[in-house]
């Protein structure tokens, strides 16, 4: 189950995060992001040649905890994506997908004219969208 | 008479040199945008998009008369439907319908279910009052004044405003018949 | 009688046998009376100034427009004789010939008015004028630089009608 | 075509608001191009994205030419620009005037046309800074309906 996603700017500022949990772990969901956007810092500038691709937009594991995996994404113009999974076992297939709908939703949200550059995203048509990508994560390969 | 001209767009539709959607509906989104930084009142941007409908509407005329070989709008109800199905297929590439005639035909409503301009666009709450489709309303209020046709146009039903549908009310205020130019004495 | 019908409209050029110079001049004029064009190919002969040319011209079609209606033998439709009638209402004429000269005429229902003066053994004209109105959309009024109303100064326009007109057989 | 015209009607919106409009048209284009494509290694590989795939997408044809100094300057040119294909003045208006008029209507003749480029050079310049280029883009019409955009990458 997805726990948590997350957009953040190219300075590294919040544009969009939402929790998907009841318990009010919100605050450490929070603290995750945003250690994992040093991560994603890391891996661009020193990209492991065992890693994904050279450049890939999907960026992978960041890094597991012991109650969650983080992946993260980062677009052409160095916007990040975080996704924070309480399932062990993710395909990675599954994530990308994940990712490839999130991309296609952030940018249909940035294109309404009335959403300025760099602030963050309110739209109630994207949250719909997210929450209904988050909800449907993983089903497509479980059948 | 016979009916005269294509009873639906599609076919010269498919034909029209096309402009990249999304370049279209994001450059009108940014338009609306600048107006509303440059000008501040809504009520003016409305006013504004008229006019600039009304530009257009003058010239895209021509363009839609040559195209669908129309020869002749001299009957407001014929005219009216031969703007929703061919004109409106022709320019945004969407079907719209006429409907709710007054008795004596002279105001009908365009409704378009689909419109292209508003993909993407939340209204904020800030700009309640604006009609951001306006520019359709100058459009075809310019393009039927060159027809001979003075009309008053208004929105009914605006989908960014939660309604179902896209309704513009077109009422027809007189037809203009060509006069001589010159002066006689002259 | 009826200038254009219900055929379709050909966005190619329609087929010529020949070609040669039989144009001798084309006006254009828009629903004000306003001559937004004079092109001349072949006409020796000026008697009057430009401006009384236009207004002459643009008489001769309005009058011969109202008494071609008022004779339509099919309509009872009909104002007087005179009387401004909307572009496209009632009957009109397309073309007429004399013993030195053919002229042909098309109006759009938006009231431009296109006049193709030309030798008198030339065909049918009235693809032609379709044509030409094609490309006053495509260069004229599709033009940015281009303000409606005004004299057409648009030299694409110009080089690809004298083209065009040359073609014409 | 037709948006070329929305602004081409409104003489009152000066050359900044239309590149402004251009801008922010690029800068949400270049978002929804890039989708699904690897991240651009370099400059170059940006210019060469807004010449093949960007302009693709937009006019159904590439750049035809993009030339560079090496030094931060790209010259693009399309040799049949679509928005400027209909554009043309009469030069034998001013066929009776004397030399200095002659000069001062080419330049009208250069300038007007100038005005509808503000669009795409917004458009180039969002696109590439939102790719993180700054940049500044100029257009040349002096052959149309060839259209060259030159830009000059901000150190």
């Amino acid at each position: 189950m997805i726990v948590c996603v997350a957009v953040v700017g190219h300075q590294n500022n919040p544009l969009y995060i939402q929790s998907f949990t009841d318990a009010d772990d919100a605050l450490k969901l929070h603290h995750i992001v945003h250690c994992s956007l040093d991560v994603v810092d890391e891996r661009v500038n020193n990209p492991k040649k065992s890693g994904p691709t050279l450049n890939e937009t999907f960026l992978g594991l960041l890094y597991p905890t012991e109650n969650y995996k983080v992946y993260g994404y980062l677009t052409n113009t160095k916007v990040k994506f975080i996704l924070v999974t309480t399932d062990l076992d993710v395909k990675d297939a599954d994530v990308r997908n994940f990712f490839r709908r999130f991309h296609a939703a952030y940018v249909d949200a940035i294109s309404n004219p009335f959403h300025e550059p760099g602030k963050k995203i309110t739209s109630k048509t994207f949250a719909e969208r997210v929450s209904t990508i988050v909800k449907s994560f993983g089903m497509s390969s479980t059948g | 008479m016979p009916p005269v001209g294509p009873r639906s767009g599609d076919a010269i539709f498919a034909n029209v040199e096309r402009v990249n959607a999304e370049l279209f509906t994001l450059t009108y989104g940014a338009i609306v945008r600048q107006l509303l930084t440059d000008l501040e009142e809504v009520e003016e941007v409305n006013k504004q998009l008229d006019q600039m409908g009304y530009n257009i509407g003058i010239r895209l005329i021509d363009e839609f008369l040559a195209k669908s070989n129309v020869s002749r709008c001299v009957d407001f109800k014929e005219t009216a439907e031969v703007i929703a199905k061919v004109g409106f297929k022709m320019f945004l590439g969407v079907t719209a319908s006429v409907t709710n005639w007054d008795a004596d035909g002279t105001c009908c409503s365009i409704v378009l279910e689909d419109n292209p301009l508003v993909d993407f666009v939340e209204l904020p709450d800030t700009c309640q009052g604006l009609y951001y489709c306006n520019i359709l309303s100058g459009v075809v209020r310019g393009a039927l004044e060159m027809v001979s046709m003075k009309t008053e146009i208004s929105w009914i039903r605006d989908m960014l405003r939660g309604d179902d549908a896209f309704e513009l009310q077109v009422k027809l205020l007189k037809q203009i018949p060509e006069e001589y130019p010159y002066k006689d004495d002259e | 009688m009826q200038f254009f019908g219900g055929t379709e409209i050909s966005p190619s050029l329609p087929a010529s046998t020949a070609s040669g110079n039989n144009g001798h001049m084309m006006y254009v004029f828009n629903r004000n009376g306003v001559c937004l064009l004079y092109r001349e190919w072949n006409r020796p002969l000026h008697t009057l100034n430009q401006q009384q040319d236009h207004k002459l011209m643009f008489g001769l079609l309005f009058s011969l427009k109202s008494l071609t209606a008022k004779m339509d033998p099919t309509t009872q439709d009909k104002s007087n004789l005179g009387v401004p009638q909307l572009p496209g209402q009632g009957c009109s004429f397309h073309s007429f010939r004399t013993n030195t000269y053919k002229l042909t005429f098309m109006e759009s229902p938006s009231g431009i008015k296109i006049i193709l003066v030309t030798h008198p053994r030339t065909s049918d004209l009235r693809e032609s004028l379709k044509y030409i109105y094609n490309l006053y959309v495509e260069y004229v009024v599709k033009n940015p630089l281009y303000t409606p109303g005004t004299p057409i100064r648009c030299e694409l326009f110009n080089t690809t009608l004298d083209q065009y007109v040359r073609s014409i057989s | 075509m037709y948006c070329n015209r929305l602004y081409a009607n409104k003489p009152e919106l000066a050359a900044s608001r239309i590149d402004a409009i251009g801008y922010q048209v690029g800068h949400q284009l270049s978002e929804r191009y890039t989708m699904e494509r690897p991240r651009f290694t370099d400059h170059l590989d940006a210019i060469k994205f807004i010449c093949k795939d960007f302009w693709s997408e937009l006019f159904k044809k590439q750049i035809d030419n993009l030339k560079t100094n090496h030094r931060g300057t790209f010259v693009l040119q399309d040799n049949r620009f679509r928005w400027v294909s209909r554009m043309s003045l009469d030069p034998s208006e001013n066929g009776d005037l004397s030399q200095e008029n002659a000069e001062a209507a080419e330049n009208k003749a250069v300038q007007e046309p100038n005005m509808h480029l503000h669009f795409s050079c917004g458009v180039i310049k969002g696109a590439l800074h939102n790719l993180g280029i700054a940049c500044a883009v100029s257009a040349d019409p002096s052959q149309l309906p060839a259209c060259s955009f030159v830009v000059r990458i901000k150190p």
